[in-house]
This record gives C-alpha cells, sequence and structure tokens, in this order.
C-alpha cells in the first residue's frame, strides 16, 4: 500500500468535552460573548445610522429603565415572559415538545376576558378574581392537555399538534372578539369594565404591576423546588429520558404526560389571565404576541432552570425595550429589534460550546486554550 | 417645557392645556405600523408635512412609536410621550382609543387625538379629540373614476354585466360607509351596476387580498374595489389582466400603479397634512379641543391618486366635476334619492330598530345622510340595494 | 521493524476529563492472528480500539499501520487504512435494510442498485458462511443478525484488520461457535482480528494470543496455547483470584411466586409464552435457560407488571406472613404497594433499567423514590446507597454526579445490579446480569446472588451461559418458543441435556 | 366551476410557498437538523431577491425580464444560504441548541427582511411603491398551454418556479430513496455515530443538507414576493405564517417530499375554502378558519394510530452530534 488517502498529517483542530468547568469562567466566556455580540450589531447599527454605538447603548438602556415607568414596563413584561417560561419547563423537562404556548395563553386569556365581560357586574372584586384565575387555569390546562391525551394515548406528535392549537386558539380569540367587539366589526373588544374596572388585576405596592412580580416569582420558585425536588419532577425527568424506564420503574406514564402538560398549559393560561387581568385589560389575537415562541428560547437558554430563566427573560425584554427605544429616536423601523436580538442570541448560543468543549491547535501539541483569552 | 405628570390627577371642567411656541412643541405619535404599511404611511407624510408647514422640527420634535398594539402598549407608548414632554399625542389605529384615554385622562396638560375613533364625544374629556376625514367623499369619486370605465368597457360590448367586487377588511361601519360611497359613484354613471362584497376579517394580508380579489373575479367582477391596506388585491387584478381576463382595481391609501401599471385606475386617499396642521395648531395656540374633526374635499383633506393610462377617456372631467360639485354642496354622497334598502327610501335613523346602530342620532335631514359631521368616525352602516355582502354580518 | 505487525500502537494515552482511560499503551496486531484483548471493564479496551477505529484521537502517542505512521483522524480513515470494527453498541440504523446499512458510505455509481447490491451481498456471506436477508430491516432483526450485518459491513469494507467489541455478550453458544468459525476463516485469508470479550473459554477456544489491560495500562501479552484462564485473570486483576462458585444447599425453601398457565402475546398478536406453569422458591436460585428471544423477557416482563398476560394466567405471590396475593393485571407500582418486594435486573440496562442521563444517586432513586409519604423525593437514602454500590462493586467511576451514560458498559450493569440487591427484595429476577462484566465482577455477582438466595430470597437466574447456569442454580427451568420445555435439577443436569430442551420439547420437570 | 378552478389555482399558488418551504426543511431534517429558522430564512430569501431585481432594475436602463430573474434568484439563494450558513454553522460546529437557534434565525431573518423592506419602501417612494414589475413579469411568464381553456388554466397558468417547486420535490424525494449520497444523508440524521463510523462525513452531510435545504426553502420566500404578491413588498407577516406552516407540512408529509406536493394543495385548498364558502358571517368566518388546522390535528391523529416505523422523524433530529461522546 503505497499513498493511502487518508491523511498523514494531525488534525488542525481538536476538540474534546469538558467535564467541569468552574462557574466564574463559564460566566467569563458568555459576559465575553455578550460584549462581542454587542460590538458586531454595535458595527452593524452604525452602518445602518452612522451612531456612535455607545449613544446607541446608551439610549438602549434609557429606553428599558430610563424612567421609573418604564423600568416597571420591562419587569412587568420581563415577568409575562418568564411566567410562560416556567410554564414550557417542565413540559420541556419531560421532552414534551410544547411550542404551543401561544395557545396555551390565549386560551386563559380568553377565559379571563369571558369572565371579566359576563360576571363582571355579578361578583364582587375578589371573587370575580379568583373565579377568573381558576378559569383561566383550567382553559389552558385544557389546552395543553388535548395534545398530550393523544400523545399519551398513541404518541401523536406534540410539536405539530401543539403549533396546530396555536392557530386553532387565534382563530379562537377571533370568534371571541367576534362576539365582544364594540361596535360591531371593529375587531376591538375595547378595555373591559373600564369604569368599574372589575376583574382587573389590583395594584401592589403602589404599582399596578406588582402583584404580577409577586405571583410570577412565586411560580417560578415554586417551580424550581417542585422540578427539582418533587417527586412528581423526578417522574417527570424520568418520562422525558425514557418511557420504558419510566415504566419499569412503576410509573404512570400516562398520567405523568397528562399531570404535567396540564400543569404546563394552567402555567400558560395563568400567563394569560395576567396580560388580560394584570396588563391590557382587553383581548385579541395578539395577546399572546408571540411570546409564546419567544418563551421557548428562553427556557432552552435557561436549560430549563426557572431561576435562571429571570435573567433571560429580562436580558429579552431588555433587548426588545432598547430597540424599540433606539427604533424610536433615530427614526429606524421597528424591526431592527429583531436584527439585534437575533445577533446577540446567536453569540451566547455559540459561547456555549466553549463551556462544554475545550479546543486545542495543532501547533506543536502546545495546548493553547481559545476560550479563556 | 413638559407639563407636569400628575398620576391620575382628574380632569378640572374646563381647563385647557397651554399654548406652546412651535419651536417648543413636541409631538408623539403611536402608529399601529411604520413606513411598511400604507395606512400609518399616509400618516407620516401628513404629520411630517404639517410639521414642515408650521416650521416644527422633525428630528428633534417629533417622536414616533411604531408597531404599537391595540393593548396596554398603546397606554404605555402614549404616556413614555408624555412624561418625554410631548404637548400633543396622536393615535391611529381604531383599538387604541381607550387606552389613549386612559393615559389623556391621568395627562390633562396634554392633548391626544385619536384618528377613526368614536368616543370623545360622549366622554367628558376636554384634551382628547376624534379625528378622521370625509374620505367617504373621495370614494364617492374614485367610483366615477370605475362607473366610466365600466360604461366604456359595456360601451364596447366587452362587459355585459356590469359586476363590481369589493375586498372589505370586516364588516365595520368605517368599510360599509366606503363601499357604499364607491358604489354609489359607479351607480351616477352605470345606474344598473351591481356589487358584492366579501370579507377577510384582517385589515392587513397581502395574500388573503389578492386571493378574496381573485374569488370576486371568478364570480365575474370585472371592477374590484377594496377596504384592505395592502397591494395584494389590485396585483391580483393586475395578473389577472395579464392572463387576458378583463379586470380593473380601485385601490385605498396607497397609489396603486407601480403594482398594477395597467389595472389599476385610482385610490382613495386621505391627504392627511390638512388634518394634522389643524390639530397641531390647536396645541400651538392652546385651549379648546373640539370633539371630532373631520375634514374632506372641501379642505382638500381627501383625493383620489393620479389616473392610471387605462381610465375611459373624459375621467379626469368627470373627476373634477364630481369634486367641485361636492365643494359647493350641490352633491351629497348619501342623497337618499339616490339609494333604497330593501326597496325603500329611508328618512330618518332614530327609528327603532336603528337605535342601536346610530345611538338615536338623526344622521338624515336635508334629504341626505350627514356623513362625518357630528362625529368624524363614518357611521353609515345601511346595506343598500344592489350590494350584496358574501360574508353575513 | 517488525514486519509482521499490521498494527503497532506507541505510548497511546487517552484521558476523559479526569478519566485516564488509556495510560502508555504499548500494542501490537500481527498478520494473521486472533488477538484477544482482555481487561477488567473500565480498563479502555474499547477506548484503545476507538482509537484505531478513528471514533477517539489520542491525546498522545503514535499508530503504525504495515510499519508506516498514520494519523486516524475520522472513521473514513480507518477504513481507507483497512481497519474495520464491530461495536459493543451496534452501529445501524434501525429503519434501513441490511444491503442499506451495508452500502452506507461506499462509493461507487450515483444510483443505489438495491438489486445488485443484495447480490453482491449474497455472494460475500456464501463466502463466509453466513445466513442473511439483506433486504429485512434493522429492527425486525435478532441481535445474532444485526451483528451478522455488522461483519459483512465490515468485510464488504474490504478490512484487512477486524476488531470485534465483545461480540459474543448477546450471543447463543451455537452462534458463538459460527462466529468463531468466520474468524478463522477470515484468519486463513490472512487477516488479522482482534476480539475483545470477557468469557475466557472463549479467548482459549479462538485466539492466538492474548494482551491484557489494567486500569488503562498496558499490562503485557502471552500466546494462548502457554497460559491458562487463572494465570489471564491474575493478569487482569493484578493479585490471584479464585473463581469458584459456592453453592450451598438451599435450606428453608418456601414458596414465593407460583406461575401458572401463563400466556402472553406481543403487540402484533404473536404468542410469546404459552402456558408456562412454575413455582419459584425462597432461598433458591431457579436458573432460566433457553436460545435467545423464546420468551424470557417476557417472562420476567410479566411477573414485574410490565407485560399484559392473557386470560386464565396466573401469577400468585405468597408474602412472608404466608399471604397469597395475584400479581397478574397489576401495574408494578400496585405489586410494590402489595409490599411485594420484587427486585429486577432487565436485559436493556440504558433502555429500561437505568435513566442514562442521570446520575448515580439519581439512578438509586428511581426504584426508591416513591417510598415515604411527603411530596419530596428523598435522596439522602439513595445516595448513601449509591456509594455503597460503588465501593462495593468498585465501580469505576470519577464520582456520583457523573451520568451513567459516560461509564464503561460493565459498570453500567454494576450499578444497576447494585441498586436492585440493594432494595432488599424476597424475589431477584436478573436478566444476564453479568453481560458484559468482566471475569472478576462476574464472579462477584454470582456471590452476591448466593448470597442473596442464603438471605431466604428466591431468585431467578435468566442466563445464557450454560456453565454457569449448572454451576449456580439449584434448579434450571429450560424455555423452548415460548413453553416450559422441562425442569431439571441444577446439581444432576447437564450441559447436554439443557442444550437439547433448548431446541426441542420433552423434559422432566423437577419441583 | 369557475369558482372550484379559482380555489384550486388559489390553492397551487398557496401550496408552492409552503411546499418550497417544507423540501427544504425536508432535505435539512433528513441530516437530524431540526431547523425551526424556515420562516426566518424564508423572509430572507424573499427579501433579498426583492433587494436584487429592485437594483436590477433601477439601475439599468431597459431590464430584461430573465436577468432580473437570474439576479433575483442568485440573491435569493445567496441570502438564504447564508441564513443555513450560519444557523449550521452555530448547531453543527458549535452544537448549539437546535430549537434555539432555529427560532432565533426566524427573529432574525424577519427582523432582516422588515427592516430592508421598510428602507426599500422608502427609497421607491413610499408603501406599494417598490415594483421589479419587469423581473416578476418574467417569474409569472407562462406558456402556451395556459390557454387550452379550463385545464390548462388549472394547469399551465403559473409561473415556473410553481413547476420548479413540483420538479425540486420529487428530485429531493427521488435523492433520498434511490441515490447513495441520499441513504448516507439519511444515515446521518438517524444515526450520526452510525453514519460516521461507516465513513461518511457527518459535518460536510450535514451542512450540505441544511445549507441547501436553505436554498430551496428560501424560494419559497422568493416565490411569494416575485410571482404570489408580483413583486413587492409587505410586512403583515404573511411569509412567517406560511413558514410556520412549511414546517408543518414537513411532519404532515411524514418526512416525504413527494407527498408533501398534495399535502401542500390540500393546505392551500382548506386555507381560502373561507373565501368560497357561502353564507358565512363575521363570526363563523373566523371559526372556518380554523380549517385547515382541525385538519391537520385529524390527519395527525389518525396518522399516529397506526403507527408505522417509517413515519417517524429522523431518529436523531434535534441532536447535536460530537464523535467522542458516549
Ligand atoms: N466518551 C467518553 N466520555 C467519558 N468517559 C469515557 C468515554 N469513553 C470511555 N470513558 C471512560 O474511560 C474508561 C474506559 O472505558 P472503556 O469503555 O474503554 O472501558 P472497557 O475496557 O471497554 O470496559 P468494558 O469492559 O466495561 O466495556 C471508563 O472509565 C469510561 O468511563
Ligand atoms: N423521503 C424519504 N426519505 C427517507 N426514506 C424514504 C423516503 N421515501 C421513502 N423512503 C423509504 O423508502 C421506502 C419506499 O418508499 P415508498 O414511499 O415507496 O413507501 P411505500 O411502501 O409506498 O409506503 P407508503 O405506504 O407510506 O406510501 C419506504 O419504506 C421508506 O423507508
Ligand atoms: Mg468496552
Ligand atoms: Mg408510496
Amino acid at each position: 500500500m503505497s499513498d493511502a488517502p487518508m491523511g498523514t498529517k494531525e488534525p488542525f483542530i481538536r476538540i474534546s468535552k469538558r467535564t467541569s468547568i468552574g462557574k466564574c469562567r463559564a460566566w467569563s466566556i458568555r459576559i465575553i460573548a455578550l460584549l462581542l455580540s454587542l460590538i458586531v450589531s454595535g458595527l452593524i447599527i452604525y452602518a445602518i445610522v452612522r451612531m456612535s454605538p455607545v449613544k446607541v447603548y446608551v439610549s438602549m438602556f434609557e429606553g428599558a429603565f430610563g424612567t421609573t415607568r418604564r423600568a416597571w414596563i420591562t419587569v412587568r413584561d420581563t415577568m409575562m415572559l418568564l411566567c410562560i417560561g416556567v410554564g414550557l419547563a417542565p413540559a420541556f423537562r419531560m421532552r414534551f415538545w410544547n411550542i404551543g404556548a401561544e395557545g396555551q395563553i390565549l386560551a386563559g386569556g380568553i377565559a379571563a376576558a369571558a369572565c371579566m365581560i359576563y360576571f363582571g357586574a355579578v361578583l364582587s372584586g375578589p371573587a370575580l378574581i379568583l373565579v377568573m384565575v381558576i378559569t383561566s387555569i383550567a382553559a389552558g390546562a385544557v389546552w395543553g392537555l388535548i395534545p398530550a391525551v393523544f400523545k399519551a394515548r398513541w404518541g401523536t406528535n406534540e410539536t405539530l399538534f401543539t403549533l396546530m392549537m396555536n392557530y386553532v386558539a387565534i382563530q379562537l380569540t377571533g370568534y371571541c372578539v367576534s362576539l365582544w367587539e364594540n361596535p360591531f366589526g371593529s375587531n376591538s373588544v375595547g378595555i373591559i369594565n373600564q369604569q368599574t374596572k372589575a376583574g382587573w388585576l389590583p395594584s401592589m405596592f403602589g404599582q399596578s404591576y406588582g402583584l404580577n412580580v409577586v405571583i410570577v416569582l412565586a411560580l417560578a420558585i415554586g417551580m424550581y423546588i417542585y422540578m427539582k425536588y418533587s417527586k412528581h419532577g423526578y417522574e417527570i425527568a424520568v418520562v422525558g429520558s425514557s418511557e420504558n424506564t419510566a415504566r419499569y420503574a412503576g410509573i404512570n406514564v400516562r398520567r405523568v404526560y397528562l399531570r404535567t402538560m396540564a400543569i404546563s398549559g394552567a402555567v400558560c393560561g395563568i400567563a394569560g389571565f395576567l396580560a388580560v387581568s394584570g396588563a391590557s385589560h382587553t383581548i385579541s389575537t395578539s395577546t399572546a404576541g408571540g411570546r409564546g415562541f419567544t418563551a421557548i428560547i428562553v427556557a432552552w437558554l435557561a436549560k430549563f432552570n426557572t431561576i435562571v430563566m429571570i435573567m433571560i427573560s429580562l436580558l429579552l425584554v431588555f433587548l426588545e425595550k432598547g430597540a424599540v427605544e433606539i427604533a424610536s429616536r433615530y427614526n429606524l423601523n421597528a424591526y431592527a429589534s429583531s436584527i439585534i436580538t437575533g445577533i446577540i442570541l446567536f453569540f451566547i448560543l455559540g459561547s456555549e460550546f466553549f463551556i462544554n468543549y475545550r479546543i486545542r491547535f495543532r501547533s506543536g501539541k502546545k495546548e493553547k486554550e481559545v476560550a479563556a483569552e | 417645557g413638559a407639563p407636569a405628570a400628575d398620576e391620575g390627577g382628574k380632569t378640572d371642567e374646563g381647563t385647557a392645556p397651554a399654548a406652546v411656541s412651535a419651536e417648543n412643541i413636541k409631538i408623539g405619535v403611536i402608529l399601529i405600523g411604520d413606513e411598511n404599511e400604507g395606512y400609518s404611511y399616509a400618516h407620516m407624510e401628513g404629520i411630517e408635512a404639517a410639521c414642515k408647514a408650521l416650521g416644527i422640527d422633525k428630528e428633534s420634535q417629533l417622536i414616533y412609536k411604531f408597531s404599537v398594539l391595540e393593548d396596554e402598549s398603546c397606554y404605555d407608548a402614549a404616556v413614555d410621550l408624555a412624561e418625554n414632554g410631548c404637548n400633543i399625542i396622536f393615535a391611529n389605529s381604531f383599538g387604541h382609543e381607550p387606552h389613549l384615554m386612559q393615559a389623556a385622562e391621568e395627562y390633562p396638560d396634554i392633548y391626544f387625538c385619536h384618528a377613526t375613533g368614536y368616543q370623545a364625544a360622549t366622554s367628558e374629556l376636554t384634551n382628547f379629540c376624534n379625528y378622521f376625514t370625509d374620505i367617504y367623499e373621495s370614494r364617492y369619486v374614485s367610483g366615477v373614476v370605475a362607473g366610466l370605465k365600466l360604461k366604456e368597457l359595456m360601451d364596447k360590448g366587452t362587459v355585459t354585466d356590469p359586476y363590481i367586487g369589493y375586498v372589505g377588511a370586516y364588516p365595520y361601519a368605517e368599510v360599509v360607509s366606503g363601499y357604499t360611497a364607491f358604489f354609489l359613484g359607479i351607480r351616477s354613471i352605470v345606474p344598473e351596476a351591481h356589487m358584492d362584497v366579501t370579507y377577510t376579517n384582517e385589515w392587513f394580508n397581502i395574500a388573503a387580498e389578492g386571493e378574496a380579489a381573485n374569488m370576486l373575479m371568478s364570480r365575474g367582477c370585472v371592477i374590484i374595489g377594496q377596504h384592505a391596506d395592502s397591494t395584494g388585491a389590485p396585483a391580483a387584478v393586475q395578473a389577472a389582466l395579464d392572463g387576458g381576463k378583463v379586470a380593473y382595481s380601485v385601490g385605498y391609501n396607497v397609489d396603486m400603479l407601480s403594482v398594477a401599471p395597467d389595472a389599476a385606475l385610482t385610490s382613495a386617499q386621505n391627504n392627511w397634512v390638512v388634518t394634522y396642521e389643524a390639530l397641531i395648531k390647536v396645541a400651538l395656540e392652546g385651549g379648546k379641543l373640539d370633539t371630532d374633526y373631520s375634514f374632506g374635499y372641501a379642505d382638500d383633506a381627501v383625493q383620489i391618486s393620479a389616473l392610471g393610462a387605462s381610465c375611459a377617456e373624459g375621467t379626469q372631467k368627470a373627476v373634477d366635476d364630481a369634486i367641485a360639485a361636492i365643494k359647493d354642496g350641490s352633491l351629497h354622497v348619501f342623497d337618499t334619492s339616490k339609494w333604497t334598502v330593501n326597496g325603500e327610501t329611508v328618512t330618518t335613523t332614530v327609528s327603532d330598530d336603528l337605535a342601536e346602530t346610530y345611538h338615536g342620532v338623526e344622521y338624515i335631514t336635508d334629504g341626505y345622510f350627514h356623513e362625518s359631521e357630528s362625529a368624524s368616525a363614518p357611521a353609515f352602516a345601511f346595506r343598500i340595494d344592489g350590494i350584496t355582502e358574501l360574508k353575513k354580518s | 521493524m517488525n514486519t509482521n505487525c499490521a498494527v503497532r500502537m506507541e505510548n497511546i494515552n487517552k484521558t476523559f476529563g479526569e478519566v485516564r482511560a488509556n495510560d502508555g499503551v504499548n500494542m501490537e496486531i500481527r498478520h494473521g492472528e486472533i488477538l484477544s484483548l482482555l481487561g477488567e471493564n473500565g480498563s479502555g479496551k474499547t477506548t484503545l480500539m476507538n482509537m484505531l477505529a478513528g471514533i477517539y484521537f489520542p491525546d498522545d502517542g503514535q499508530i503504525f499501520v504495515e510499519g508506516r505512521e498514520v494519523f486516524i483522524r475520522s472513521p473514513k480513515d480507518a477504513i481507507d487504512l483497512g481497519i474495520g470494527m464491530v461495536h459493543q453498541h451496534f452501529k445501524l440504523v434501525d429503519v434501513f435494510t441490511a444491503a442499506e446499512n451495508i452500502v452506507l458510505g461506499m462509493p461507487g455509481k450515483v444510483q443505489l442498485d438495491r438489486k445488485q447490491l443484495s447480490a453482491e451481498i449474497l455472494e460475500i456471506s456464501e463466502k463466509y458462511g453466513f445466513d442473511i436477508d439483506p433486504d429485512k430491516k434493522i429492527y425486525d432483526m435478532s441481535v445474532s443478525e444485526k451483528q451478522t450485518v455488522e461483519i459483512i459491513k465490515v468485510l464488504y469494507r474490504g478490512a484487512r484488520i477486524l476488531i470485534l467489541d465483545e461480540p459474543t455478550a448477546v450471543l447463543t453458544p451455537q452462534e458463538t461457535e459460527k462466529l468463531f468459525s468466520v474468524m478463522r476463516s477470515m484468519k486463513e485469508d490472512g487477516k488479522s482480528v482482534v476480539i475483545i470479550t470477557h468469557k475466557l473459554h472463549e479467548v482459549m477456544a479462538v485466539s492466538d494470543r492474548v494482551a491484557v489491560l489494567r486500569k488503562g495500562e498496558y499490562i503485557g501479552d502471552v500466546a494462548t496455547s502457554g497460559t491458562s484462564p487463572l494465570q489471564l485473570t491474575e493478569m487482569m486483576v493484578g493479585k490471584a483470584v479464585s473463581l469458584n462458585i459456592d453453592r450451598p444447599e438451599p435450606k428453608d425453601r418456601v414458596e414465593r411466586i407460583s406461575v401458572q398457565n401463563l400466556s402472553v402475546r406481543d403487540v402484533e398478536g404473536i404468542r410469546k409464552l404459552q402456558d408456562v406453569s412454575f413455582t419459584a422458591y425462597g432461598g433458591e436460585i431457579l436458573g432460566i435457560a433457553g436460545i435467545s428471544g423464546c420468551g424470557q423477557k417476557e417472562l420476567l416482563e410479566a411477573i414485574a407488571g410490565l407485560q399484559r398476560a392473557e386470560h386464565g394466567s396466573h401469577i400468585a405471590y405468597t408474602d412472608k406472613n404466608g399471604e397469597v396475593h395475584e400479581l397478574i393485571g397489576k401495574t408494578p407500582l400496585e405489586i410494590e404497594k402489595l409490599g411485594v418486594a420484587l427486585s429486577f435486573v432487565p436485559e436493556d440496562r440504558l433502555g429500561m433499567g437505568l435513566v442514562s442521563d442521570m446520575d448515580i444517586t439519581d439512578n438509586m432513586l428511581l426504584r426508591s423514590y416513591q417510598r415515604g409519604r411527603g411530596f419530596f423525593a428523598n435522596r439522602r437514602y439513595p445516595r448513601s446507597v449509591a456509594s455503597e454500590v460503588v465501593s462495593e462493586l468498585d465501580v469505576a467511576t470519577p464520582g456520583l454526579n457523573t451520568p451513567v451514560r459516560e461509564l464503561s458498559g460493565g459498570n453500567v450493569q454494576k450499578v444497576l445490579v447494585g441498586r436492585e440487591i440493594a432494595l432488599h427484595p424476597t424475589v431477584l429476577m436478573t436478566a444476564y446480569a453479568v453481560r458484559g462484566l468482566d471475569i472478576n465482577t462476574s464472579y462477584t455477582i454470582y456471590n452476591l446472588l448466593t448470597e442473596q438466595k442464603m438471605k431466604g430470597v428466591a431468585v431467578i437466574y435468566v442466563g445464557e451461559d450454560l456453565d454457569v447456569l449448572l454451576e449456580l442454580c439449584d434448579r434450571i427451568l429450560v424455555l423452548c418458543g415460548g413453553q416450559v420445555s422441562g425442569i431439571l435439577d441444577g446439581r444432576s443436569a447437564t450441559k447436554e441435556g439443557v442444550g437439547l430442551m433448548m431446541t426441542q420439547l420433552g423434559g422432566d420437570i423437577h419441583e | 366551476m369557475t369558482q372550484i378552478i379559482a380555489l384550486f389555482s388559489a390553492a397551487i399558488v398557496f401550496g408552492t410557498v409552503i411546499l418550497f418551504g417544507a423540501t427544504g426543511e425536508i432535505l435539512t431534517e433528513k441530516s437530524g437538523n431540526l431547523n425551526l429558522g424556515v420562516p426566518g430564512i424564508m423572509y430572507l430569501g424573499g427579501i433579498a431577491g426583492l433587494v436584487g431585481a429592485f437594483f436590477y432594475e433601477s439601475s439599468a436602463a431597459d431590464p430584461l425580464p430573465w436577468v432580473g430573474v437570474a439576479v433575483s434568484l442568485i440573491c435569493s439563494l445567496a441570502a438564504a444560504m447564508l441564513g443555513g450558513l450560519i444557523y449550521s454553522f452555530l448547531t453543527i460546529t458549535l452544537r448549539a441548541n437546535q430549537n434555539v437557534t432555529g427560532l432565533t434565525l426566524t427573529i432574525f431573518g424577519s427582523g432582516v427582511a422588515n427592516f430592508f423592506g421598510g428602507s426599500l419602501q422608502k427609497l421607491a417612494g413610499g408603501v406599494g411603491q417598490i415594483s421589479v414589475a419587469t423581473t416578476s413579469s418574467g417569474y409569472r411568464e407562462v406558456t402556451g398551454l395556459a390557454d387550452l381553456g379550463t385545464v390548462g388554466n388549472l394547469l399551465f397558468s403559473y409561473g415556473f418556479l410553481t413547476y420548479a417547486a413540483i420538479v425540486i420535490a420529487i428530485a429531493v424525494s427521488y435523492f433520498l430513496k434511490h441515490t447513495r449520497s441520499g441513504l448516507n444523508l439519511r444515515a446521518v440524521g438517524e444515526n450520526p455515530a452510525t453514519a460516521d463510523a461507516a465513513g461518511i462525513n457527518v459535518t460536510k452531510n450535514k451542512y450540505l443538507a441544511t445549507c441547501i435545504g436553505a436554498g430551496i426553502s428560501g424560494l419559497g420566500g422568493l416565490y411569494f414576493v416575485m410571482d404570489y404578491t408580483e413583486g413587492t413588498w409587505s410586512n403583515d407577516g404573511s411569509i412567517e405564517r406560511l413558514g410556520w406552516l412549511a414546517v408543518a407540512l414537513v411532519i404532515f408529509a411524514m418526512w416525504k417530499s413527494d407527498k408533501a406536493i398534495w399535502g401542500s394543495y390540500l393546505f392551500g385548498v382548506l386555507f381560502w375554502m373561507f373565501l368560497y364558502l357561502p353564507g358565512l358571517t363575521r363570526a363563523s368566518l373566523e371559526l372556518c378558519k380554523m380549517l385547515p388546522y382541525v385538519v391537520t390535528i385529524i390527519v395527525l391523529i389518525v396518522v399516529s394510530m397506526r403507527k408505522k416505523r417509517e413515519n417517524q422523524p429522523p431518529a436523531s433530529l434535534g441532536l447535536a452530534y460530537f464523535r467522542e461522546e458516549r
């Protein structure tokens, strides 16, 4: 054998998996990635508007936190996104790809709005809120349960099922709007109970959105504990890993599917309730507004850890608010925000590689780590 | 200077925002879309032209909030603009109204103006108004353009059935008023014309509007009008025309000639600068705001876009005549002698079965329906003979 | 340079995180030989061979093929060098046919001529005496069929050096014998064959030379003709060990499980078990023999509550107080709630017995998390069990927090068996408990089972190695095609007798 | 009758958009990459084609349809494949999570497209003023067969991309079923470790399938812009919605692009049914728009009830591959 076609050289780059990496190191890699992404988007912004990137970032910060009110809006939207992420966490941990949060939010939102409309005059404040919470939870849970029933029984592909359920929910919302709109044909329900404020989430700490924060943080912490320490949480992880093993361990797999999706849907239903009762006081097909999809990013980036999700939601909302401010200030259209968000997420996603893997170059077998520098 | 933001402060009866100079005024604009979308773009053009006319710098004194949904984000945007020192704040989508009013209540020192809404007249807010245009007038004129084309086609024998199609968004008074005016314009030329209306149940969906137009053409419609915001319908009509079909289109908001050079006859348009100039002037002078503003041909606040090459001969003259007649008051678009409902002439809007639609307001006097006079929002909601809604209300 | 050397590896190092899988290994593979690679679980055999196959790249060291230094950067390079490997876990695409799997990655015409391909494959299989249907889908195949596909795949690529990683672990003795004859005919072709196996009698039967690894280090090599299983074990473990199975007489035999007329069909309706009846007693080991796939799996799963049995089947469990419970129709959870302490080591370790992404502690939790009333799972107890299992069975792992997926095959099995024993069962069922375990650990397990038996546990041991069955079990139930062929006394049964009953029905029932 | 033909025509045009998207995604998914960035890629393909054609038409004194078509095709393919490349680099080389990367690509693509769409509108002098009529006419040119009465009208009255979509779908299906490279690619998606051990270059296969798949998906956006809406831009979110339907169609067609053909047309019929059904009201119209989604769900359930191994997604779909990983 003279000339074997295989390489006669050592590979140029060698990648190996790291077993562990210090928290400090991991975070410094992430922060470097974030800075890099800011530089790149800064360059792009500069190319478009010829504005100093620093100025741009200052206005982003002002957009998100410039005034107390803006900060509260940022917090409110963060909580909203977090709430959905929290809802997705158990489903994803179970490897049930619930991309139907959008629909579950709407289901919860419709339920809340219906209660406000039909019981607004009948029930007293707290009782109405209670009924709304319950019906929203129920509606979200049912919306989550429908695909779960079929997944549990026949293994029906849940990704497509939940995606389609989003559209069904959107049309259902459209239908409800057509029933409740005022005036007829305007496709606008208007602010529900504007005079009586019946069914509006009361303010807390003098802040209209205080209660949102309390509810969602409680949910996030509760879900963290539920997933990490409870028996249910353990069952979810086992079912997600292998149905067979779960059955072997005496876990009722179908029940876990149903229970977990009911919980997942219910939390998304609560998000719908918060959107209607705690923020917009109206309902429309854009009540969920794509947040069901954004929350998937939140859940994944946080590796389903609901505490880490707080930070990620905040980052995403910050980016959105900041970019909207840039758009408004420099007369760009609002889609600039999507570009910036996209770039920053690309960098964050890429940075995980340097946390999980180690790279070595050929040069004389000297170990050189790119990530650390 | 920015007005003090005293949260939740109620309007004292009679107080009104103070005057402000053109150098100091700040204008906030809340838009449902951005420059990608015809309706919002027209508003942007109008406001910027008004600013220019009044000596206001659009870079430093005009703040936009783009793509604001019809929910609490409208309120957020309005309050944010208020806190940023705006003296007058506009919002351009129907669903913005209640949220804008909420902000208006909290900031009595700032003017809040809402396009297409209807609640200013009944609200107690003195710093809040509704505005729109008498778009039905230019709709009527665009109908005249279409009617002449239809007549030409019939005279040539290309078309025997004067059948018109209309792509509407929702079965909503603004839409009904618009297509009725358009139809009446056509009927002023071709009395035997009849029209089918379909709805997409969406304000802005280029594919749905195109397909709705295709559907109408497959029924035999030869002229397609529209009250939906995209170029979908005219483009579909142009394609049909290219494919050998006889079909023409009348658009809305956007000049459609670039997407439908042969098929587009004209588009009914608003000339928002007139309205915005008037409203900003109020803010500059300070003082009381009317509840409703609606300007029409008389003030050149509405228009039709440049006539397409396919328009029938003599169209320009007929258009000019119609406009002149509207301006001098000799022509009323909703002249009750020109339309019937179930074969009968309508004489009043305060009958029992109309009470809910017209809130007990009498719109019909002097033999015509007084559209957009007492309230700026279009109110005409009769389904007149000759028009068939394919989707029932 | 030794021209008789097909492959020489010099000073090979490979680490995974903190684990030194190979430490300065020097080894050679000669032309026309069958080399056995021996070593305890986790000693780095698979790792070493994977570096030849291009799956791993060494951290350090050199590899020479036919005397020339090479860098095997990918399996492609290995294939081009004539190195082929049949991996411990088969590398086959389930939804493809045998032919499609075999032709994967091969150069040739753009279009795939399935007919011609089948013909070529049949030709090869005739040459080496395989029996294979090229158009059968992998998911319809038995393990030995899959292995055949793997070997043909390597041959089809014209490999001159064939590496087999524990090929016999899942084969019946007959199938193993067939494999060995294939190996021998390859050797005659001038090819080199490396076989990794834990079964010393196989080593002695088939190989020319034995190389031994211990904890990642190369210990040395000996000619098979000049060594003995005992010496090899000593080389592997590093100290003298006794390889005896102690079989004390059962005492206090009490009835635990009584199976009556058990019949089972699988999802497709094919009968897997028919009218199986027997009794398992506490204090004895009941062996179950049979060629693979003749109902062992279904039998154990039916007892564990994981299989739906047909009408008329009965499984009675007698608890410590003499109360009798019917297990048919109950879920595993309900069985556990009855107070039945049933341990079960299933055949499919990572697919059924363990959660591969979870660490050892959480895998211990699998069988105990439901205990206790509260809402929360108690991890203190499993953690102590985990560290006990790790130290007692000598599990090679960086720590209790390592996902079991990262452990070597044998160590995974240790974790599983260790857990099931730690449950203090009254009935302990094991399916192929020592599959993939090194000889030392295997004996540890045998002794653990005997220990359990002496504690009064009813042990049901499904095994494939008849020698072990005959040495370990008090009674042996032989299955044939889903039916009981006979039940024999472990002390008097002969290998031939059992072998015969495995293939044809008929025999005594020894109670 | 004319209405039925109109409905079918609408369905075919609609179906073509998602057929491109789905075919590209099928190729991608067969390599084990679950690219949820299809809507973003379709956006990129659409806007790049439009930008290319726009600048060509505004710079050429006398623009020719075929040059416009060529320019926009190249721009569109390049941009869409660039999107695929970003996705590939992140998920294949850097082994980032596929779901998040895909969703991010969708956000990014919609941002880029609508941002530059907006700029283009401004450049062209306002909304609806972008027109690349010459190029668009090149895309929509029909053969004489279109004049062959009803049949001609139904079957031959579409632009060339409509037929290209069918040809590509069949070609992809043939490629996957009957060629060696197709087999290798499927092996990569089913079990990359196996493919790798068999000497197949997993990385190369994944990159190629993902980038070419993205190119094909991107044509869906191009078709929408150039043919469906006749050479203009609208930010009404249509492309994104269609992109998601394309993702749905992949599952609906069980990862078989030949089956996606009729699947896409069926989607189209169901989608536009509401325009043709008589007697709908404001409210029931909303419910009628549920039809395509509900039917998809029903089909999905029925298919799952008769479990078939061949109807499953590629076994390693969504998972990153690292050779040294256990
Ligand atoms: N990809 C990997 N990632 C992490 N650790 C690994 C990997 N491959 C092997 N190891 C570790 O390297 C050591 C040697 O493993 P290897 O599989 O080579 O053992 P073996 O001798 O084949 O054992 P067995 O007989 O059990 O198959 C083990 O401790 C194992 O956990
Ligand atoms: N697009 C594809 N990708 C991968 N494999 C495919 C594809 N299409 C077909 N196959 C494989 O090729 C085989 C033959 O395909 P074909 O579509 O003819 O199947 P079929 O037997 O007709 O099944 P069905 O009843 O679903 O139509 C299938 O069994 C499948 O494994
Ligand atoms: Mg091994
Ligand atoms: Mg077929």
